[in-house]
């Protein structure tokens, strides 16, 4: 690409090292950025690329290691000084200040002043035209981020980068909780951006999503940079191999599974905080998808049956009894089980060992004459932590220490680990890399085969189609149509979603998935 | 259509709602026969006011520390030690303008130190706070020689008398000041940066950090703030006694920190507002007040007292739950 | 001044006297005299009160830790007649003698008994008062906290003495506490005047109570149109008296207290015969009296030295 | 090799780690000549454990509450509470140890009543528990009378004698009391799965919602025992002072509070250990004691309590920074 070549770099980092405690977590890595060039930073889960953005912002301090910015030394001694030297980023876990509206958010630490005041209509023209360019103008800039979904929790994080006018971008994850048209949007802006001659670090594990926007990449592993060079004929599985070491042959791998009765069914449930009532039924051995965009009311339908949010109407039924009224904990003893898309939030107790948090919901077999059996409860731990690959320096170790996606492991694990025979995913995979990611889709496969009945609420249209038997589309908080996965495809369930009707000719079929 | 007259309605609720314990504490007295004629005269809704001059001031500053996502346990030494520090001027001869600014000083110097405690060795306010909360108080006795100080009567004694000298005022200037202080924090907070900072470290100080906030200049800012409206306060304290006693508002930081708390801060930062503040103020004085009017024991107006903060602040989040 | 148990006067004999709390002037005149004592006699002594003012567990942990100090003698103002008994039998059967002074202490594990008579100076309050408001009126009895014994049975000298002796008069307010500190006891009685701005007289037991009764007064212009007695001394107290605002203070003799709980501990060690009881006595200071020299004395005590 | 002398190094640290700052304090004191061969006897000692015992049972409890991410504010009025029902029943010719059981049942209530609130209410355990401050010291006031309750003597004021009457006790039997309580509650935080859910509760209570953890249930059972050991607390006072009093305990809460914070409690929750607290009760009563026998005034004391305050936790802080 001519940007490439052309112009010196923007930024230029060499020999950067950090280690936290024992773990070394970037090993005298290097790249360089150049002006309106998007760069692709990939590897596997706990490879290291936040930790080198963090770096690259201010929020975190190398232990050695220089950077350049348009050929000048470059230090940050914060995120503030980051920003100020034009490096902006959007960071993988949400940092949104939950009291403060939407246009407070967005326009946190740089709010305009005029005479000493805040000019507020300065502001609110600002986010206006942020919120436009995004394509979610319908997002109230009254609104307190707190009382958002994740999905428009994202897209307020995008926008508040977007405002600076910076001349590096990180993006770290920008598209995990995004629908594929916002995140079709965002690649639209990114180019945008390149023709401003902004430099962009992108970081994804949706490889696709990478090679359609990313100019050049970088490959780390275990804190190393394997490999780089231009993505202009690189193909995925050379990726793929550079991240991990191997070729992968599968990315959906399905494991034959056969579907039994029906396990849960929804008859009109309506939850406190759904548009509308729904009524599906699931059953054993069988994977639902359930696709929508953002804030189609999807992860409402699962805190409603998980008995998180209160029941207004309607029935759940669980093997035969009614779940209405019931509280997670009851829920999770007719076992259900439920992974929730905000992990930082309310998925996991940050502050706790990863084994507190894979067994929490599930301490019983480890209790023996009243007292808790710590060592069994450690080993049977440290062999989820093996069979997960999880990255993490053994089972004591807090949870806020691991990477992004090691974390989501961590939270997924505890539902396998609970033995559910109901698993409820929302956005399961959000974060995970490739290899980890079909990994994972294979256990999803296993459990099926096992009997068990999963809800896979996901905005990853592939790997629904990949992996489910039926899929679910869901529009403005209502259920449009189920029909089984052979049924539908990308453009159909995009159609559905986006419009909140099918195509047409084909037929719905509730009763007999494939 | 329906909707918008909800919105109406929801707002109402927003704009009077926070008066609505007041409202409720007023009326509770004003509807015993027994008192409610001298209940609901304007001198004594003048003293009621006058008393509250105090623990409002301290709120001022209390409510920007708890927005902020602390707490500032030494409010109430900070004010003793200040009233002592007045007195000790004033006594040493020094102009009574002089000692009012020493002593207001004073009270932000101690609220410097908290805010760099915080800061610079990373602590929890509750912490930094306490251990100031021992060490101002055994300053101000120390310098008031363990005893009273007492100081020649000067204008300054004027500033929290219930009929103020320009009769004009209405009001003793203690209170005025609070009304021109209360005015000019909303309107920081609302319309300043530094404001919007202050929520924004409250609600998830990470966050701001990222965004390039200077928390930690915000943080010591506002407890710097708040030590200044410490110092005020006990300005008024010796204004009030006319004497600086040292042993003065003992445990009054609970007294502070219950007002802003009732007048919706969050002690997790991020929520909290100067109107709500001073409702929470006067609920309190009304209660106390109300209460000794009606010669309840004095154990009797603890429980009342006990059980009305439950209440406000269950009221106060009922509301929120509704919109 | 290290030293263990030994015949006293071979090395310097170590005193502790503890009061109930160290920043009412009350306290600073004991203080004094105690010192005062203790220059005369050439003894050493550690003053020191609870951390909390009138915090009775407190005092009993000071009281213990000067026990595991080893002096040779305590003078103790105990903060309960009751609670405090342990603490001072532990220290008698450790060999250390203790003098109580200011309030009473049940049981005779002390030494001597070095006090006023708080009963009777309430009577000499109520007395005062009936006697200025002509046997008719209305008043306050303003008290000062729940559980402090010397100002219980002040309160209860007055009450008594104003029900039995003057009929006449009616107590608006019997059972409010005006609280620890100066301001609590200004709102108190502010409010109260609020609700009985008529009020003909007010009773207040101690000083920090009388002087937040005082400030009301002033702010409601009700100071000198109100008969007010009120308890011990304070410069501000004073000025109020000679102004016409304050009709009596029951003052005590707390300088003397102090000076004799000393001088008694002293003699004890020394072997000699002391008094079981010691009283220092009460006296009514009034507009009339306050410049004879015995009363001046007590209302304003000298420049003491003390060195903390 | 060396990486794991480093390791040895840093476990040792956190062994010892909690109790530095207790060293240090001891250590401080030892060292003043003036009181070194009183300070370190045996009695001494022993007195200061003695003197613990209140403030220990006190900070058992809080602990929990504190690690469940919450506060309990009516900690010190609740032991004046349990304080006067205890005499008051002895008074009253109940059996000693019905008494005992019924003061320590008041505070349990008075916990389970602040647990009710917190989670049926759904407010902010600062403002119920203060509510439940002046509610529970009216209540002591007005059962007892306004008065302290003098009972007669019995086996339960040997609770507390520092000669025991079974001498091989050795200590006061309230001071085993504290270590039996303490042995188990560590046990039972650590090794069962109520310990687990209240840390989970405190570390993130959505999370443990979403685990199946009954979070309402976990805090009205963290503020129930906590109640309780109010309870026992209040049983010891009364042991102590042999009277029931209810004006005892004034702004014990902080003290408390204060142990709990820097044995390394976090008040927002999910952190703090039994071990640890026990260490801050001490290092607070080593200090006045010490301070008490240097003969230093009390201003000087408080100041310097306060800043050990700091700098204990800061001490604690910076060892958790290194590892
Ligand atoms: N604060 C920390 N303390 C200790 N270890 C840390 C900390 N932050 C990161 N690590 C470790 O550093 C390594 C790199 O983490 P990093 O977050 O950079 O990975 P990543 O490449 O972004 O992974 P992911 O794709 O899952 O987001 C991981 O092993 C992680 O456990
Ligand atoms: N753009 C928006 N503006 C305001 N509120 C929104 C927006 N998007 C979502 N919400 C809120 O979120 C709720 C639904 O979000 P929810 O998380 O249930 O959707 P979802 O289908 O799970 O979406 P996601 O893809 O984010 O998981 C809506 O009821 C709405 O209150
Ligand atoms: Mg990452
Ligand atoms: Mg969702």
């Amino acid at each position: 690409m001519s940007a490439v070549a052309a112009a010196s770099p923007v930024l230029r980092m060499t020999g950067v090292t950090k280690r936290f405690g024992a773990t070394v977590a970037l090993d005298d890595v290097g790249f360089e950025l150049a002006r309106g060039e998007v760069h692709a930073l990939i590897g596997e889960n706990g490879a290291g690329k936040s930790t080198m953005m963090k770096i690259l912002s201010g929020a975190v301090a190398p232990d050695a290691g220089r950077m350049e910015i348009d050929g000048r030394p470059y230090a940050p001694s914060g995120p503030g000084d980051g920003l100020r030297s034009g490096v902006s980023m959007i960071y993988q876990e949400l940092t949104l200040a939950p009291h403060l509206t939407v246009e407070e958010n967005i326009m946190l630490g740089r709010e305009v002043r005029a005479a000493g005041w805040l000019d507020r209509k300065a502001m609110r023209g600002k986010v206006r035209e942020v919120l436009e360019l995004v394509r979610h103008p319908e997002i109230s800039p009254d609104v307190p981020v707190g009382r958002l979904s994740i999905g428009a929790k994202q897209l307020v994080e995008i926008a508040r980068a977007l405002v600076n006018r910076s001349r590096i971008l990180v993006m770290d994850e920008p598209t995990s909780s995004l629908s594929q048209e916002d995140s079709q949007r965002l690649f639209e802006i990114v180019r945008g951006l390149k023709a401003q001659d902004v430099g962009v670090v992108y970081i994804s594990h949706f490889l696709e999503e990478v090679q359609r926007v990313a100019d050049s990449y970088t490959v780390l592993r275990d804190g190393r940079s394997v490999g780089s060079g231009t993505m202009e004929g690189t193909a995925l599985e050379d990726l793929i191999e550079l991240m991990v070491g191997r070729t992968i042959t599968r990315l959906f791998p399905r494991v034959e599974h056969a579907v039994g009765g029906p396990i849960l069914s929804l008859d009109r449930l309506k939850g406190a905080r759904m548009a509308a009532p729904v009524t599906m039924s699931l059953s054993r051995g069988e994977i639902l998808g359930i696709a929508g965009l953002v804030g189609a009311g999807r992860t409402e339908l699962l805190r409603a049956v998980f008995g998180l949010d209160e029941i207004e109407g309607g029935a759940a039924v669980v093997s035969g009894a009614v779940l209405a009224g019931l509280k997670p904990w009851g829920a999770i003893r007719r076992g259900l089980g439920l992974l929730s898309e905000d992990r930082q939030g309310e998925g996991l107790a940050l502050a706790l060992s990863v084994a507190d948090n894979m067994t929490l919901s599930d301490l019983g077999p480890y209790r023996r004459h009243g007292l808790l059996d710590v060592a069994r409860q450690r080993r049977s731990v440290a062999g989820w932590i093996g069979k997960l690959a999880i990255k993490a320096k053994g089972p004591g170790q807090t949870v806020r220490d691991l990477s992004g996606g090691n974390q989501q492991k961590v939270a997924l694990a505890r539902l396998l680990h609970q033995k559910a025979s109901v698993l409820l995913l929302d956005e399961p995979t959000r974060g995970i890399d490739v290899v980890s990611k079909s990994q994972i889709y294979e256990w999803i496969g296993e459990l099926a085969r096992e009997g068990k009945a999963v809800l896979f609420v996901s905005s990853y249209l592939p790997e629904l189609l990949g992996i489910c038997d039926r899929i679910a589309v869901f529009h403005r908080g209502a259920m449009v149509e189920a029909r089984p996965a052979s049924a539908w495809d990308a453009a159909g369930l995009m159609a559905a979603a986006t419009m909140g009707r099918t195509s047409g000719q084909e037929r719905t079929d509730e009763r007999s998935p494939s | 259509m329906s909707r918008r007259r909800q919105a109406g309605v929801s707002r109402a609720l927003n704009v009077f709602g926070p008066f609505i314990g007041l409202i409720l504490v007023i009326a509770l007295f004003a509807l015993i026969p027994e008192v409610q004629g001298r209940f609901l005269r304007a001198a004594n809704f003048k003293s009621v006011a006058t008393q509250s001059v105090i623990v409002a001031l301290g709120a001022l500053g209390m409510t920007l520390v708890i927005i902020s996502g602390g707490i500032d346990l030494s409010a109430a030494s900070n004010i003793a030690l200040a009233s002592v520090i007045t007195a000790y001027a004033i006594n040493a001869g020094a102009a009574p303008l002089a000692a009012v600014v020493l002593g207001v000083l004073t009270g932000g110097l101690v609220g410097l130190a908290n805010g760099g405690l915080v800061t610079r060795l990373r602590l929890v306010p509750f912490i930094v706070t306490m251990g100031m909360m021992g060490i101002a108080r055994g300053a101000a006795k120390w310098i008031a020689g363990n005893q009273k100080i007492d100081a020649p009567m000067t204008w300054v004694n004027e500033l929290m008398a219930k009929s103020p000298r320009p009769s004009w005022l209405l009001l003793a200037p203690g209170i005025w000041l609070v009304i021109i202080f209360a005015v000019a924090l909303a309107v920081a907070l609302r319309y300043t940066v530094f404001g919007r900072h202050i929520y924004a470290v409250g609600s998830n100080e990470a966050t701001a950090r990222l965004c390039g906030v200077r928390t930690d200049r915000v943080k010591v800012l506002v407890y710097a703030v708040s030590g200044l409206f410490c110092g005020l306060s006990g300005v008024m304290e010796f204004s009030r006694l006319t004497v600086g006693d040292p042993t003065v508002a003992v445990g009054l930081e609970l007294d502070i920190i219950a007002a802003v708390v009732i007048g919706g801060g969050s002690l997790s930062g991020g929520e909290g507002s100067i109107l709500g503040t001073l409702v929470g103020v006067l609920i309190m004085s009304f209660l106390r007040n109300g209460c000794t009017m009606m010669g309840w024991p004095n154990y009797i107006q603890e429980i009342i007292i006990g059980a009305i903060i439950i209440v406000a602040v269950a009221l106060d989040r009922l509301r929120h739950r509704k919109d | 001044a290290e030293r263990a148990s030994g015949p006293p006067g071979a090395e310097t004999v170590t005193i502790a006297v503890i009061p109930k709390g160290t920043t009412h002037e009350f306290w600073k005149s004991i203080h004094a005299g105690a010192d005062r004592a203790a220059r005369e006699l050439g003894v050493e002594i550690y003053w020191k009160g609870p951390q909390k003012e009138d915090d009775r567990a407190q005092q009993i942990t000071v009281v213990e830790d000067f026990i595991s100090r080893g002096v040779d003698g305590i003078v103790l103002a105990p903060l309960d007649d009751r609670a405090l008994m342990r603490p001072v039998r532990d220290a008698v059967r450790e060999g250390i003698p203790v003098v109580i002074i200011d309030s009473a202490l049940q049981g005779g594990d002390f030494t001597s008994y070095v006090a006023t008579d708080n009963y009777q100076g309430g009577v000499l309050a109520a007395r005062r008062l009936g006697g200025l408001l002509g046997g008719q009126g209305r008043i306050f009895l303003i008290r000062y906290q729940e559980g402090s014994a010397s100002t219980v049975q002040r309160e209860a000298g007055f009450y008594d003495t104003v029900t039995a002796e003057f009929p006449a008069i009616e107590l608006l307010v019997k059972d409010q506490y005006a609280g620890a500190t100066t301001e609590t006891a200004y709102q108190l009685a502010e409010n109260l005047i609020s609700r009985f701005p008529d009020v003909d007289g007010v009773f207040t037991p101690n000083e920090s109570s009388t002087f937040g009764t005082l400030r009301a007064l002033q702010e409601s212009r009700l100071a000198g149109r109100v008969v007010f007695v009120g308890f011990d001394s304070s410069p501000k107290l004073v000025q109020g008296l000679r102004d016409g605002e304050i009709q009596g203070l029951v003052l005590q003799d707390p300088d003397k207290m102090g000076y004799l709980g000393v001088k008694t501990m002293v003699a004890h060690l020394r072997g000699e015969p002391v008094e079981k009881v010691i009283d220092t006595g009460v006296v009514l200071a009034t507009r009339e009296n306050m410049d004879t020299p015995e009363i001046k004395a007590l209302l304003t005590p000298g420049p003491t030295a003390i060195d903390d």
